[in-house]
């Protein structure tokens, strides 16, 4: 035997080889594809942005573990690393970078750490941030710098509107969708991400690529990122069915501002997100509908990230509603 | 095994016993229970009646005056009891209100909806027999 | 050590509760009488100061020259003011229902030639930090001087040469909106009573 | 324009009016009793809510020591004599007075003479460990280490002693509440009198075992030997299950089982040093 | 498709290395400590003393009940001592520890017997046979057999046959149906007409093709037997699973298969009792699996009772230099011994060597909610919230989240990424909470 | 329309606890249980209405009339302190077992500032009549309820997280409320 | 004695602090509080209220009878703040306007805040008057620094004085609703952990 003290410990003695570190670095390879089409569109402002919230999100959880709760430091787990990157995807490149590391704070400090971390948030850390940061700078958090003619310039990149603006704005102004969408890059520019807007949500494909790994490594179910977009189509579509010159179509709103971006990584963020399937299709329903009744009636253009914060909320009440059904809850069993 | 008696789907308020009668026992119960949490609970409070009292019938033990005891409610009864207290004289009001508004003056309809508050609580009344079937509370000694 | 308190039967309570409500009522009624002179007088001033800081130096009474104008689904008021008997110029309240959260209403102080002195803000509930900055120098700094036959009073969103505030288009027209009313109001006092 | 006064003084009367009946008929039908007696013990009571006393909270007792006739089975640990005197003074009722106690750990088995012969991993909660096996030593009787009864106490009186590995009671803080004495779930924790200057003398072992197989899994265990038995002259001394046992009862404090243990089983508290070897005898009564 | 139960469920790596290895006898040993609980329910009472000469076969100690079990000396020998042992707790429990008698010819092997098939037994005396013989469940449970029979009539319309054995590691159980298939096949028969029912189904795990064959081949369809090959999926073995996966019966919240007609046994259970009711052989030995990757020869053994697991490792070839964990059992519902001076009782499986590198557990990190442990629950239990639950010390909370209804599988804690101890937690939880059931059924 | 806008308003956009700060002491107060919370709403909607529609005619038709608009604080709080002590002689009276129920399943209804908030509030409302005032009180209750409810189930939810020490009981409640109305914010807006 | 009436002030400040330690009041708290002056504004008029009928009541407890002492309590507050109101619309009517509706509240969190006297009405003028005082005080600080802590990250300035330039960017969050939460959650941790330490 071994000289050192044998170990007892209870049942079971194996364990599977998934780990929660390996969960996390699988999102953000996942995420890796999209943060490449955003450094070639927006050139050195991305680089600046995604470096100062990651590296601030990090800074912040050492900090704030280490010296005001005393806790043991988990910057490892790869959980802030996440949160960095991810709100960095939600900002448009090029903000001011004190504004990114307030926002780090607010969701490192304020959303995750003060409810006692990974974990035990109950909204999404990322999405605090950056909601934060355009209740609080709406005017620098609409800056949008147009793509890829500007990629290699430091600072001050001409803006330009993303195509939710437009609408938003178009709608306004009382134009018809016929008028605004003259002005609306085409749907293959948005696949590929070569429109306006936050350094993340650029390129569909790139994100819906990262998706497909994390679904096929069952990080994530299917479940949320699938029902939130139908139901943006479904809702979308219905508006557009009833009156295409006011509302856009379907396809234009699924591949637009963040709903793919939110539907793969952020509604689907384990710890604020529901347990259950049946719990994350009605979280997702609910966040599909808030989005499309914010984008279309709301003051904001884009309302995925409200949508998905709103519905973290009743995460604890899905939670209580659905749960797995009981082994033998049913009155009395069926004779074979 | 067999099945465990459930002690988690009820309601327990604790109280002390402020007057025995034959069976019927007076319960006045502490008004922090459901303000546990609330840091403010020994301040709380603008209605005087601070202290609720309850009676209940409990033929099978006898209890003392003072002593504490627990009073236990199943809980599915606490929402019904609030959809008759509450919840159904309010959509009669508001349903009187809207036919009222429609058919006279404001302030008669104003004051329609408040009146048919009385036959309502006449008729809660006249159902005596049936909720004293239905929300029965029990008590536990402690 | 405790004092003897009253016992409650019907008539004490009845009593003493009537006794106190009297006295609140008394109470009451005369701070009531007492406070009503110095609240017109505090409206009076308000109204008086934003008078002051939209017009040149006057010695009438604009407030009580004043002239109500029946504008849109409210009205507006027209105020003259007068240095010795000559015309100085006008102050004209204009509003805008399109504000980000209820009404702006804002008081235009206009020379005799139409041209903007000053403006107040009067009343607005725009988004603290956004709309509000509505009330800011800056902003207001660019209607001084301008006469809006020649300036046009639409935000630059719009074709005209307004610069809005940032992040709050909206506020920036419904301000626009509210002192393109002004100035209509005015040219039409103007036009109706020529001689002034 | 007095006419608003006059109006006021009306419309205030009459709600003062209505107001006071509606009251009147209130305290008709609403009469509520309530022992002010209850609230003024609950007044005396400590408020720290330990359950010490067997009930929810110092409210509950209130209740019951107001409802009780005989109340000298009932004690607030925590008020301890004073309290329960000041309750005795209040209600007319007779309390009983009893010896304050105090926590006493009954177990020595630190890394150092009780060596661990396995690991354990899992949860850091003695309850948990307890149930899943009999501990990392080779005795399993004696304390595991995880610190329930620290995490039990609310009065911050005990804490884990890193050197040991063993629980300490701090005997100042120790209001004898008795939450330790449940939450350990092998009963290593005992309630004994504090007596004067916190003078104590008890077995610091709870090993069953044969001396033999005792003595090789903790080398402080107690054996059962019986010289300690042999030399109380107060008779104060069980021996049951190969482990002795001081009842605090009949212990007079006199010390002379102390020396006699041959594995320093037994542990004595407070007593000043004792001098070189054999203590003189009348030195040792002085001191009881 | 195979059958299997719907939901939950994992499929650990199944390491059955010795499923390949003929069950070995052992010589007897030259002591035996037989405890005297060793089966759920009151302890037996001794009725040896010291001294006392017994032979192979001796009740040693009597039933304490209905719900107890006979106690039968596994060698012949004499009596030294009635002592303490350490049991898989650590903890030391009762037992009578016999000397082996080297020259008694009891002690050697006993021959072969002749297959037989008649049944001579009425269902009450067979009863009778399996209550005296000592048969308690040799799944793991160590039920009391005949408990389980004691049935009324027609409440019972099918006998299941749990030959799943879903642990990884384990092949105490397939090898046994491989060797003993038709004496399993006679003692179903045996048990069915203890029951009164004409209809039994056995229940094998896909990767078992050999034993699903031979069964089949045997049956020939006759008798009302069916062979039914299950999906290999960890709890299959669990008799709610089972039964749901069999017969898609789901037996009741805080139920007993008895509640849905079904009764359960355990292969080694069928074999032990056409042991007693056809050859007169009370339970004395059991297969026993032997395993561990580091080991040098692991083996399945036939094993009396009583034998301490030391001897057994020994004939293994001994305990590899890096060993960190001992395991009563199997990796997932096993114990972990602190020493091997345990001996072997009815309800040991099989012992597992673990090494150095896979005998820690991960460290535990906070729960990200990822609901691993809610999709592998068999039960449909929400273990995070039950341990957090417990954790919290709201223990009423997680009775209402039927606590109590968890088989302690321990799928959630297999899964868990953030290396959670969920059902260490969910154990103590249960515990806490039949206490508290108890004392409100005292009220 | 209007009466829509009324409801998403006091719902959802400015809601009455999370951006009218009116009825904080119960939102925050109430124990963290959600079915207490749903009994709460109910309660707290009869009393809303039956509140409003009082003191509303007694502005209108007394007050108003009588040039006693500066008696609004003193009279409306005394007829709300009455009502709900009526509301409650009225139950037990009736029906002494409804009663009891109420008595153990809910938290002593208290008149608390959003009663009095609400009737204030609808007095002011655009072309205001009874019918409008009465659907605002329900429409506020609603928000109330919403708020609730929610955070009564993040509470029940927070009670098994590690909060850090010192952020327990009143902090991380008002964060909680803090973030709930952060993220309303984007129904800004809608009406 | 002067000892007994410092430590009956003190409570109200820091051990019973209505904010932070017992919750109350948290209506106006949030509502008025988005800039200092507001604060201090709402917090002084809470406080003449309290004040002053603490003092009426106490002065006149012998004379109630049990039964109507609430009533009683509650005409002589709502009197005391009608009071304040129609001073303040006369006096001072931007501040007026700006705490709106929150005035006539203050009946609702007087009556909380004064319960204990009302309820037991057992204290002398000089005991409820100084327990009033330190509520009242308690109450003034916790609003004045929850407005001064929303208005300088909020608006970049201090009781009107503004330290950063009209357009800078600052936390416009502060000043909103959400902002008001926030700041107040992290403020009670603030005060939870200072407390905590001392005690
Ligand atoms: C909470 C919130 C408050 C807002 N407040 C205002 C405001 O007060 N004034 C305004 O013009 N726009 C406000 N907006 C922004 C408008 O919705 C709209 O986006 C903006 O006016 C567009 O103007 P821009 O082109 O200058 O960015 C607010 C938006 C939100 C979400
Ligand atoms: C108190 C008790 C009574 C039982 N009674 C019966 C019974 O009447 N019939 C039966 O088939 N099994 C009965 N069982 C046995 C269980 O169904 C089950 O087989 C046993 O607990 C072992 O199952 P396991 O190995 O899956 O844990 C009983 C178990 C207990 C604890
Ligand atoms: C998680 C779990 C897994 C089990 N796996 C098996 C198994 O693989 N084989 C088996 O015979 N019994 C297994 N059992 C025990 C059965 O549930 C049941 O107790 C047994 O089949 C009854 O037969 P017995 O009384 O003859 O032992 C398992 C029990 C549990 C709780
Ligand atoms: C699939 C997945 C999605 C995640 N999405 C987010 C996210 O949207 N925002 C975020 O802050 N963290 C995200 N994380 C990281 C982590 O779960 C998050 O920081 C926790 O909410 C912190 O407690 C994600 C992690 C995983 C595994
Ligand atoms: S040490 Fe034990 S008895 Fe003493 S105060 Fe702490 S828990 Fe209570
Ligand atoms: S004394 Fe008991 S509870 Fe305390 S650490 Fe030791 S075993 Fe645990
Ligand atoms: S909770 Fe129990 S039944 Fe469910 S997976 Fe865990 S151990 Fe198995
Ligand atoms: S598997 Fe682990 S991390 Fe996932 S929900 Fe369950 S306990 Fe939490
Ligand atoms: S101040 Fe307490 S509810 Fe508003």
């Amino acid at each position: 035997m071994s000289d050192q003290p044998i170990i007892v410990s209870a049942s079971p003695h194996v364990h599977s080889d998934r780990t929660s570190r390996k969960l996390m670095f699988d999102v953000v390879l996942a995420l890796m594809p999209a943060l490449l089409v955003s450094l070639y569109v927006f050139g050195y402002s991305a680089v600046i942005t995604t470096v100062a919230a990651v590296v601030s999100c990090l800074v912040f959880e050492y900090l704030i573990q280490r010296y005001i709760l005393k806790t043991p430091v988990t910057i490892g787990d790869g959980s802030a690393l996440i949160t960095g990157l991810l709100l960095a995807f939600n900002l448009p490149a090029g903000l001011p970078v004190w504004m990114v590391i307030a926002g780090s704070l607010v969701a490192i400090g304020i959303a995750k750490l003060s409810f006692g971390g990974l974990g035990f948030n109950v909204f999404n850390p990322a999405l605090v941030g950056r909601v934060f940061l355009l209740v609080s700078f709406p005017v620098q958090m609409t800056r949008w710098p147009t793509a890829v003619e500007n990629n290699t310039r430091l600072v001050d990149a001409v803006t330009g509107a993303t195509p939710l603006g437009m609408i938003k704005e178009g709608v306004q102004f009382g134009e018809t969708m016929s008028q605004i969408s003259t002005r609306l890059p085409s749907h293959t520019d948005m696949l590929l991400g070569l429109t306006a807007g936050s350094l993340g949500e650029m390129s569909a494909l790139a994100l819906i690529l990262g998706g497909i790994y994390l679904i096929a490594r069952k990080v994530i179910s299917w479940h949320i990122p699938v029902t939130v977009l139908a139901t943006i189509a479904l809702m979308t579509g219905l508006f557009w069915w009833a009156d295409p010159e006011q509302f856009a179509n379907p396809l234009l709103h699924v591949l637009s501002g963040g709903a793919i971006l939110g539907a793969f990584y952020m509604a689907t963020d384990l710890v604020t997100s529901p347990v259950t399937r049946k719990g994350m299709v009605v979280f997702a329903i609910g966040v599909g509908v808030i989005t499309v009744v914010i984008r279309l009636f709301g003051s904001y253009p884009e309302g995925i990230s409200f949508a998905i914060l709103i519905m973290n909320a009743f995460v604890p009440l899905i939670n209580r509603y659905f749960k797995p059904k009981r082994f033998g809850a049913r009155i009395k069993a069926k004779m074979v | 095994m067999g099945s465990i008696p459930s002690h988690t789907d009820v309601f327990v308020h604790s109280g002390v016993v402020s007057r025995v009668e034959g069976h019927s026992v007076t319960v006045t119960l502490d008004q922090n229970v459901h303000c546990e949490s609330c840091r403010a609970k020994g301040a709380c409070g603008v209605s005087d009646g601070a202290a609720k009292q309850i009676q209940i019938d409990d033929p099978t033990k006898t209890y003392t005056r003072d002593q504490p005891v627990r009073v236990v409610l199943k809980k599915g009864l606490g929402h019904k009891a609030v959809a008759w207290a509450y919840v159904f004289p309010f959509l009669l009001m508001t349903g009187t209100l809207i036919l009222g508004s429609a058919l006279f003056e404001e302030w008669l309809a104003g004051v329609l909806s408040l009146a048919v508050l009385v036959p309502y609580f006449t008729g809660v009344y006249a159902l005596k027999g049936y909720f004293r079937k239905t929300f029965k509370a029990s008590l536990q000694s402690l | 050590m405790k004092p003897k308190r009253r016992a409650s039967t019907l008539a004490n309570m009845v009593l003493v509760l009537l006794a106190i409500t009297l006295a609140a009522g008394v109470t009451l009624g005369f701070v009531n009488q007492w406070t009503l002179e110095p609240k017109a007088a505090a409206q009076r001033a308000r109204k008086l100061e934003a008078l002051s800081s939209v017009l040149p130096e006057f010695n009438n009474q604009p407030v009580d020259q004043v002239v109500r104008l029946a504008v849109g689904r409210d009205s507006i008021e027209y105020y003259p003011a007068y240095m010795d008997d000559t015309f100085v110029g006008a102050a004209v309240t204009g509003y805008s229902e399109k504000g980000y959260s209820g009404n702006v209403r804002i008081m235009v102080g206009f020379e005799p030639d139409g041209t903007i002195l000053n403006i107040a803000v009067l009343e607005q509930k725009e988004t603290p930090g956004l709309g509000t900055k509505m009330k800011g120098e800056s902003f207001i700094r660019q209607f001084r001087g301008q006469n809006p036959s020649g300036f046009d009073l639409r935000v630059e969103k719009d074709g005209g040469e307004v610069d809005a505030l940032a992040g709050a288009t909206i506020s920036s027209r419904a301000f626009c909106e509210a002192a393109l009313m002004a100035y209509e109001a005015y040219v039409d006092q103007q036009n109706a009573q020529p001689d002034k | 324009m007095t006419d608003s006064i006059l109006n006021s003084i009306i419309l205030l009367g009459a709600l003062g009016v209505i107001a006071a009946l509606v009251l009147y008929v209130v305290s008709k039908k609403f009469h509520v009793y309530e022992d002010p007696l209850i609230a003024e013990v609950e007044e005396l009571l400590p408020a720290a809510n330990c359950a010490g006393c067997g009930f929810p909270g110092c409210r509950a007792f209130a209740e019951k020591l107001v409802a009780t006739e005989d109340i000298s089975e009932l004690f607030c640990p925590v008020g301890g004599n004073e309290v329960m005197k000041l309750v005795s003074e209040t209600l007319g009722k007779a309390v009983a007075e009893k010896d304050p106690t105090v926590a006493v750990i009954r177990c020595q088995g630190s890394c150092e003479v009780r060596p661990k012969t396995s690991e354990y991993q899992g949860p850091k909660s003695c309850a948990i460990s307890d149930l899943i096996y009999s501990g990392e030593t080779d005795c399993q009787y004696g304390c595991l280490g995880d610190g329930d009864c620290v995490a039990a106490c609310s009065f911050d009186a005990m804490y884990m002693d890193e050197a040991t590995g063993l629980p300490v009671v701090i005997t100042d803080k120790c209001t004898s509440c008795g939450m330790c004495v449940d939450a350990c779930p092998r009963n290593i924790i005992e309630m004994r009198p504090k007596k004067k200057r916190d003078l104590k003398i008890f077995v610091g072992c709870l090993n069953e075992e044969k001396g033999g197989l005792a003595k090789k899994a903790c080398s402080v265990a107690c054996i059962g030997c019986s010289k300690c038995l042999d030399v109380c002259p107060k008779d104060a001394i069980v021996i049951e299950n190969n482990l002795a046992y001081i009842d605090p009862a009949y212990c007079t404090l006199c010390r002379k089982c102390v020396p006699v243990c041959p594995t320093g089983s037994i542990i004595e508290t407070n007593f000043p040093p004792r001098k070189e070897k054999v203590a003189e005898p009348t030195k040792a009564e002085s001191d009881a | 498709m195979l059958k299997t139960f719907p939901k939950g469920g994992i499929h650990p790596p199944e390491n059955k290395i010795t499923s390949g290895r003929p069950i070995r006898r052992l010589p007897a040993p030259k002591v035996v400590y037989v405890p005297i609980a060793q089966h759920i329910g009151i302890p037996a009472e001794i009725i040896v003393d010291r001294k006392d000469k017994v032979t192979v076969g001796q009740v040693i100690a009597r039933s304490g009940g209905f719900v107890s079990s006979n106690i039968h000396s596994p060698v012949a020998g004499t009596v030294t001592k009635l002592d303490m042992v350490v049991d898989t707790r650590g903890y030391k429990k009762q037992c009578i520890v016999i000397r082996t008698d080297p020259k008694d010819p009891a002690n050697e092997d006993l021959p072969e017997e002749m297959l037989k098939t008649e049944i001579a037994m009425a269902p009450e005396e067979i009863r009778q046979r399996i209550s005296d013989f000592g048969i308690v469940g040799l799944g793991g449970a160590t039920f009391p057999s005949h408990v389980k029979l004691s049935v009324k009539e027609d409440q019972i319309d099918c006998l299941v046959v749990n030959g799943v054995e879903c642990e990884p590691y384990l092949t105490a159980d397939h090898r046994l149906m491989l060797e003993k298939s038709q004496q399993i096949l006679v003692g179903i028969r045996i048990l069915m007409r203890a029951l009164g029912v004409t209809r039994a189904i056995i229940g094998i795990e896909n990767n078992k093709c050999d034993a699903i064959d031979l069964f089949r081949k045997e049956v020939a369809g006759n008798d009302g037997i069916q062979i039914a090959a299950l999906q290999v999926k960890y709890p299959q073995g669990g008799e709610k699973q089972l039964i749901r996966a069999l017969l898609g019966r789901e037996v009741p919240k805080n139920g007993l298969p008895m509640d849905v007609g079904v009764v359960v046994h355990n292969v080694g259970t069928v074999y032990a009792v056409y042991q007693a009711v056809q050859h007169n052989r009370p339970l004395t030995e059991r297969v026993v699996t032997v395993t561990g990757k580091s080991l040098q020869d692991p083996s399945n053994f036939w094993v009396r009772i009583g034998t301490p697991i030391s001897d057994l490792l020994e004939a293994v070839g001994g305990v590899p230099e890096n060993t960190r964990k001992i395991v009563s059992g199997g990796p997932m519902m096993g114990k972990a011994l602190k020493s091997t001076d345990v001996p072997v009782t009815k309800g040991t499986s099989g012992i597992l060597v673990i090494p150095e590198g896979e005998a820690s557990r991960g460290e535990p990190r906070n729960c990200i909610r990822c609901g691993e442990c809610v999709n592998v629950c068999p039960m449909g239990l929400e273990p995070h919230l039950l341990m957090n639950l417990t954790e919290k010390g709201m223990y009423e909370k997680a009775a209402q989240e039927d606590i109590l209804t968890c088989i302690e599988c321990g799928s959630c804690s297999y899964v868990c990424p953030s290396h959670r101890p969920l059902l260490d937690y969910i154990r103590f939880g249960k515990s806490i909470s039949r206490q508290l059931a108890t004392k409100t059924a005292q009220q | 329309m209007e009466y829509w806008t009324i409801l998403i308003g006091a719902v959802f956009v400015n809601n009455i606890v999370l951006s009218q700060f009116l009825g904080i002491c119960p939102f925050l107060g109430v124990s963290g249980k959600v079915s207490t919370s749903l009994g709460m709403s109910g309660a707290v909607l009869f009393v809303m209405t039956i509140a409003t529609t009082v003191t509303y005619l007694l502005h209108e038709y007394v007050l108003v009339p009588a040039g006693l608009d500066y008696l609004r604080t003193i009279t409306f709080i005394l007829v709300i302190a009455a009502l709900v002590q009526m509301v409650e002689i009225v139950l037990k009276k009736v029906s002494p077992p409804l009663y009891q129920a109420l008595g153990v399943f809910l938290p002593l209804i208290t008149t608390n500032c959003a009663v009095l908030g609400v009737a204030i509030l609808a007095l002011g409302l655009e072309n205001a009549s009874l019918l409008k005032a009465v659907f605002f009180a329900v429409s506020s209750s609603a928000g109330f309820a919403l708020a609730l409810v929610v955070f009564a189930s993040i509470r029940e939810y927070l009670e098994l997280a590690d909060l850090p020490e010192g952020m327990k009981g009143v902090p991380i409640n008002l964060l909680v409320a803090g973030l709930l109305s952060l993220a309303f914010l984007g129904f800004a807006g809608l009406v | 004695m002067a000892q007994a009436l410092k430590q009956n002030f003190l409570k109200g400040i820091i051990k019973e602090n209505p904010v932070f330690v017992m919750l109350l009041g948290m209506c106006p708290t949030l509502g008025v509080t988005s800039s200092a002056f507001n604060g201090l504004g709402m917090g002084v008029a809470t406080l003449f209220v309290l004040l002053m009928s603490n003092i009426v009541v106490s002065l006149i407890r012998s004379q109630i009878p049990a039964k109507v002492r609430i009533p009683a309590f509650i005409v002589i507050i709502a009197s005391f703040v009608t009071v304040v109101e129609m001073v303040l619309e006369a006096y001072i009517p931007f501040l007026y306007e700006q705490l709106g509706i929150f005035i006539p509240l203050i009946v609702v969190n007087c009556l909380i805040l004064g319960r204990a006297e009302a309820f037991a009405a057992k204290n002398t003028l000089l005991d409820s008057a100084v327990d009033a005082l330190g509520m009242g005080v308690g109450f003034v600080i916790a609003l004045t620094a929850l407005g001064a802590t929303r208005e300088i990250l909020g608006n970049g300035s201090l009781f009107d004085l503004r330290f950063v330039s009209e357009d800078a960017s600052t936390f416009i969050l502060f000043i909103l609703p959400p902002g008001a939460f926030i700041a107040l959650a992290y403020l009670a941790y603030l005060f939870n952990r200072f407390t905590q330490k001392s005690a």
